[in-house]
């Protein structure tokens, strides 16, 4: 039975995308039917974890039941290994609670009908990605989901940005995607197969020729273009920043990670160019691109959703470095901060989706003081900003530590200092990440409230339940790491490496065994895990301190503490003893020195995000040619 | 034979990059789109083709010993890559004609209110 | 029994009440070799405990423009933290959590009580607290690319012996030092801790450093609306992050000094973080002005990563 | 383009005629797409052309008169759950997804002897000539001359596909 659970639960989604179309009309319908959807699709994937992540099933399923014939892979297939499953939940889970969020958010525009169509496809999209075994399938859905990306960007056309953000992620996207189509038929005219586990067995057999180079060139390119790496990062700054909120949670969660999930693939499963030290420099030198220039951009932006989209960026920038370390620690890393990445940018996402929704604008200079009207917004802002900071103990910092701890092991194995610098540049870059939160938090909620937000009201519970459910995950997975590393990270690292049985359950048994000969470079890296730390000891440890240090203090000042509400001068904020006038410390007046010293690069920055579509499309082609002609001279 | 095809679609996606890369009227941007999916289903469908193979499709009665047909599936990929590429340019130029309503301009270079 | 002696390592040693009482002291310390050096008499050392004991006897006034419950809360959870930061650094061969600490652990607790003052100031919603909140981000962008270096050097130094070639474990940088002698004596290690030196004043935002806090400037900046307990306890915290920086410079580079005897080593290692405090606050303090906000950010990042870095690279060729 | 609103006798005669023509023909190429080349998609297609005809011959008020654009696109959605419908029989069948049952009935050759394969066929069919054709309406929609003749719902365009 369980074999039938990848393709239902994707099916779900674009049945459910449809039945919206006929009856989305109503609104108790429409929600009725999101909820069955996408509660079903996470069910589904969650019933999976139990064979797949804990037992070590790999499901392999062919569409129609066309078994491979004589070795050959004729059939469409799905298949399913902790990687695959790993990814899936994440998508599902970030669906499902974006989808709660929008029931309540979505009512301030027109049609929401063909906004949960959109959003179911794109959802279905993504889950077909990470679930198919079949890399022509993968483009088609890579397809269907960017198209549901692009018109859900343009969706708010009130928002004067949404349609040139629209066409500027149509155009380089469907670059992308041409990228990904044309490494896919050079794949198919060397192997004549589209299966994954085929592809893999056959180029290891056939070894790596030069059009096969040009090819893992383009797929990785392509895929890159999906994860937003350096080149194509504006655009998703853009998109991320005139789409819906509960949109950006997939877009930055979930669309992105099917870049990772591609690059992955290609690289650790279908070429194996991982266990080249020149390929794993290549990546690490990208992510670090990303995570270093992605920050200092969302350092000097001024509308809270693009801030957030830049962060985006560099988060995956993380992913990127990590995975391209490729020690079992350094995947893990990659794989965690996947996780984290998802839940404390959609738990940012939505914070500033709930901000809109209550004030209308996201513009950091018109916004001001509402965590005394919104305190519960604000506090799940923090809890999101200080996981993305990777502050203890929140879940951002565990990933964070063992992306450090990879990178400055492999400087101590390769005896290479340059890694040691990609531990500098992630510090340094996590760093700039806590003070661009400390600008919104300094901007948008604290400081003084305009008087036009008087009125502003919390956000409804519908929409803030799911920010709390994420807030929690942010926690949980902060502090219970051990759980997560077992029941979900070690599997999908020891799939990432060890991929022979993904082979052998879609191929056949023995299937691996003939083709692969014996030199699979990758499977032979190290498991060791930083286990020497328990951040659930010393959570527990700092909520003893804390409630300790509370409790006495609160007894020292009983008997007090009613003075507020007595209208009195000494409540006023101090001014020197002038008259208090309206004057917000936010945006961009802040982290003056910092830009002061970076003045001269961040306006090369700026004037290259030019924002003409020409400009990134060039750079598209630029930074392909360079992959190339890298691959070309080190592969 | 298939040469040709291989310099045709290579000629194709380099004419489609440079009018992407080059050209500021967002409408031949778009144009150099759909001429890039040109040349990916011109190389697709030249890696399926065999020559002298029949179409691949028979019934029983016709086969004859010795008989090869060019393979079908880069033919079915071609197909489903024309359907996405008809859809791009569709939505592209729903979003261009929507473009110009509120630029009033098809230039992309004053196309950028979002930048920096 | 574990539980026990769990709440023992947290409340009294080298918890709360000891880092406490010699976080006060070590201030109390500083303010007064500092008048010595202006030639004045300055207060008693108990000054700092006095000061404390007062502030918590004070109304606490919480403006109307504040976020009440950030505003409040913000302190203690500072404080918090701080306490836990000492649990993680050895002192003497104790170390209350051994096997989890950790550099990067440290490194990532010292930014929680900076951040605390950031967004309590914040949360006060005065427009001095934005400037200084500004600055004081600022000053942990400075300090905070040396810091890695510094420990990322010095986990290579300690990490040579074991069998991964590095370590971010202050154990095991501890064990090395014990093995080896302090890795002061190590030449590669000088322009490291030089670095560090620079570091602690900024971290614990001290004087030429102190740009967050700049009185003359922006009224205490991020501390300007608060008063009462809560300022007390942000003067606590102050006076602890003081004694937890020289800690750890203890930890890095002067650790493993043993006699035998645990109450003198407490002693010793109680000694050399006074004398740090002198060295790197009590003297820069005296002989220094202020720094504007991008000249200490342009020397943090160029002249002490600097010296970090050379440090790092001569660990990294073996010297 | 403004001027095909009032076209010739010549273009409304010619197009008379070739409606029922591309129709029968579009419909011949939808059912017979499991068993000869064309299918779904090619026959869908050609009848969606319909609409441009119409709209050639009697411009965009001819062609909204006749065709609702709330049905194609309803009728889209429709086709689209009849696919995954039909191609979930063979999970109750006890096969894989997408897996073709109800076969072997009369001779190959027949329309009936391919089981689901033709229900897919035909709902595919379903699906692009209503999706196509709600596209050409509202492409034909924002080509219309007179604001007030534009579709309702012509902004939405974009979120078609």
């Amino acid at each position: 039975m369980i074999q039938h659970f990848p393709i239902l639960s994707i099916m779900v989604l674009f049945l459910g995308a449809f039945l919206v179309v006929l009856v989305g009309r109503s609104r108790i319908a429409r929600t009725a039917v999101v909820s069955a959807a996408v509660l079903t699709s996470f069910a589904l994937m969650v019933a999976l974890i139990k064979p797949v992540m804990i037992d070590g099933q790999i499901i392999s399923y062919w569409m129609g039941n066309w078994a491979p014939v004589s070795g050959y892979a004729i059939g469409i297939g799905i298949e399913v290994d902790a990687l695959s499953l790993f990814f899936g939940l994440l998508v599902s889970l970030a669906v499902m609670l974006s989808g709660f969020y929008s029931f309540k958010y979505i009512t301030q525009d027109d049609s929401p009908d063909l906004f949960f169509t959109l959003y179911l496809m794109l959802a279905g999209g993504v889950m077909g990605i990470v679930l198919s075994g079949d890399l022509f399938n993968i483009f088609v859905m890579l397809e269907v989901m960017t198209f549901a990306a692009v018109a859900l960007t343009a969706f708010r056309s009130w928002n004067p940005n949404a349609r040139e953000a629209a066409f500027k992620y149509l155009v380089v996207g469907s670059l992308g995607s041409t990228f990904v189509l044309l490494g896919t038929a050079l794949v198919y005219g060397q192997c004549h197969t589209l299966n994954l586990a085929q592809i893999s067995g056959l180029l290891s057999v056939n070894g790596i020729n030069p059009t096969m180079t040009f090819a893992f060139a383009l797929l990785f390119t392509g895929f890159g273009v999906k994860a937003f790496m350096t080149p194509f990062h504006p655009i998703a700054a853009d998109a991320h920043a005139a789409a819906p909120s509960s949109v950006s949670v997939l877009i930055s969660g979930v669309f992105t990670k099917t870049g990772v999930y591609g690059i992955i693939r290609v690289s650790y499963f279908l070429f194996k160019s991982m266990g080249m030290s020149s390929m794993q420099t290549g990546l690490v030198f990208i992510g670090c691109v990303s995570m270093f220039v992605c920050v200092t951009m969302a350092l000097n932006q001024h509308d809270f959703k693009r801030l957030l989209a830049f962060h985006s960026i560099s988060q995956i920038g993380y992913i990127l470095t990590s995975l391209g370390l490729c020690s079992a620690i350094g995947i893990a890393g990659g794989l965690y901060h996947a996780i984290n990445h998802t839940l404390f940018k959609g738990l940012l996402f939505l914070t500033a989706g709930a901000v809109l929704y209550a004030t209308g604008t996201t513009k950091l200079e018109k916004l001001g003081g509402l965590a005394r009207r919104m305190p519960q917004t604000a506090a799940l802002f923090m809890v999101g900003a200080f996981s993305i900071s990777g502050i203890p103990p929140f879940n951002g910092f565990v990933s964070k530590w063992m992306i450090y701890q990879a990178a400055y092991e492999k400087a101590a194995e390769t005896g290479s200092i340059g890694y040691a610098f990609v531990t500098v540049i992630a510090v340094v870059t996590s760093v700039l990440t806590l003070a661009s939160f400390v600008k919104v938090g300094q901007s948008v909620f604290f400081g003084e409230l305009p008087v036009e937000l008087e009125n502003v009201k919390e956000t409804p519970l519908s929409m803030r339940i799911p920010m709390w459910i994420m807030a929690a995950l942010c926690l949980l997975t902060g502090v219970l790491p051990g759980l997560m590393q077992q029941y979900i990270i070690n599997p999908a690292v020891r799939a990432t490496l060890d991929y022979k049985g993904y082979i052998d359950a879609m191929m056949g048994e023995g299937y691996a065994a003939a083709h692969l000969a014996d030199t699979v470079p990758l499977a032979e890296a190290k498991y060791t895990f930083a286990g020497a730390w328990d951040p659930a000891f010393w959570l527990v440890l700092f909520v003893i301190v804390l409630l300790g240090v509370t409790v006495a203090m609160m007894i020292g000042k009983s008997g007090r503490g009613a003075a507020t509400a007595i209208a009195d001068d000494k409540h006023d904020t101090f001014f020197g003893g002038e008259k208090n006038t309206f004057s917000q410390v936010g945006g961009g007046d802040l982290f003056w020195g910092f830009k002061y010293n970076f003045r001269r690069y961040l306006n090369v920055m700026g004037n290259a995000h030019s924002g003409v579509v020409n400009d990134y499309v060039t750079w598209g082609v630029i930074d392909l040619a360079l992959i190339i002609v890298y691959c070309f001279i080190f592969m | 034979m298939m040469l040709v095809n291989y310099i045709g679609a290579v000629l194709l996606l380099a004419t489609g990059f440079y009018v992407m890369m080059t050209k500021e009227n967002i409408i031949k941007i778009v144009i150099g789109m759909g001429i890039i999916d040109y040349g990916l289903n011109l190389i697709i469908v030249s890696i399926g083709f065999n020559e002298g193979g029949t179409a691949p499709i028979f019934t029983m009665s016709e086969l004859k010993p010795g008989m090869y047909f060019v393979d079908p599936v880069p033919q079915a990929l071609t197909l489903t890559s024309i359907v996405i590429g008809a859809c791009v340019t569709a939505m592209a130029l729903t979003l261009c004609i929507k473009l110009y309503e509120e630029y009033g301009t098809l230039n992309s270079s004053h196309i950028r209110r979002l930048r920096g | 029994m574990k539980l026990l002696m769990n709440l023992v390592y947290i409340l009294i040693f080298p918890g709360l009440l000891f880092s406490s009482v010699f976080g006060l002291w070590l201030a109390g310390i500083d303010r007064k070799i500092l008048a010595r050096m202006q030639k004045r008499v300055g207060p008693p050392v108990m000054q700092p405990t006095y000061d404390f004991f007062k502030l918590m006897g004070k109304e606490t006034i919480i403006p109307d423009n504040a976020a009440r419950s950030t505003f409040l809360l913000a302190p203690y959870i500072g404080l918090a933290s701080l306490i836990v930061t000492v649990l993680f650094i050895p002192i003497a061969g104790i170390q209350a959590f051994g096997g989890v600490a950790d550099i990067v652990v440290i490194l990532y607790l010292l930014t929680i009580p900076s951040l605390a003052i950031m967004f309590g100031g914040s949360a006060s919603g005065s427009p001095f607290a934005g400037v200084g909140v500004s600055r004081t981000m600022v000053a942990i962008m400075s300090y905070e690319l040396p810091l890695i270096l510094i420990m990322l050097a010095v986990g290579r130094l300690a990490g040579r012996g074991f069998d991964m070639g590095i370590t971010f474990s202050l154990e095991k940088i501890a064990q090395y030092q014990a093995a080896n002698g302090p890795n002061l004596f190590c030449w590669s290690m000088i322009p490291a801790a030089v670095a560090m030196l620079f570091v602690i004043p900024c971290e614990v935002g001290a004087q030429p450093f102190d740009v967050g806090e700049a009185e003359t400037e922006i009224c205490e900046g991020p501390l300007v609306e608060y008063s009462g307990t809560p300022l007390a306890i942000f003067k606590l915290s102050h006076a602890i992050k003081m004694f937890v920086m020289t800690l750890l410079f203890t930890a890095l580079f002067l650790g493993g000094i043993s006699t035998g005897m645990l109450w003198l080593d407490v002693v010793i290692v109680l000694g050399i973080c006074a004398v740090v405090t002198l060295v790197c606050m009590t003297l820069a303090h005296a002989i220094t002005a202020r720094l504007k906000v991008e000249q200490m950010f342009r020397l943090f990042w160029t002249v002490i990563a600097g010296l970090a870095l050379l440090s790092l690279i001569l660990v990294w060729i073996g010297i | 383009m403004k001027n095909t609103d009032n076209s010739d006798l010549i273009v409304k005669c010619l197009a008379d005629k070739f409606l029922p023509l591309s129709l029968v023909l579009g419909l011949y190429v939808i059912l017979h797409g499991n068993i000869s080349p064309g299918g779904g998609f090619q026959g869908g297609v050609l009848v969606s052309s319909a609409v441009l005809l119409l709209y050639l011959a009697y411009g965009y008020k001819g062609a909204a008169a006749t065709i609702s654009g709330k049905i194609l696109h309803k009728g889209e959605a429709f086709g689209a759950i009849c696919y995954i419908v039909f191609a979930m029989l063979g999970i109750f069948y006890g096969f894989n997804f997408c897996r073709n049952v109800l076969f072997s009935r009369g001779e190959i050759g027949d329309i009936w002897s391919s089981g689901t394969i033709a229900l897919m066929n035909y709902a595919v069919g379903l699906k692009v000539l209503t999706g196509v054709g709600f596209l050409l309406m509202l492409v034909i929609g924002l080509l219309a001359a007179d604001p007030a003749e534009k579709a309702p719902d012509a902004s939405e365009g974009g979120e078609l596909k």
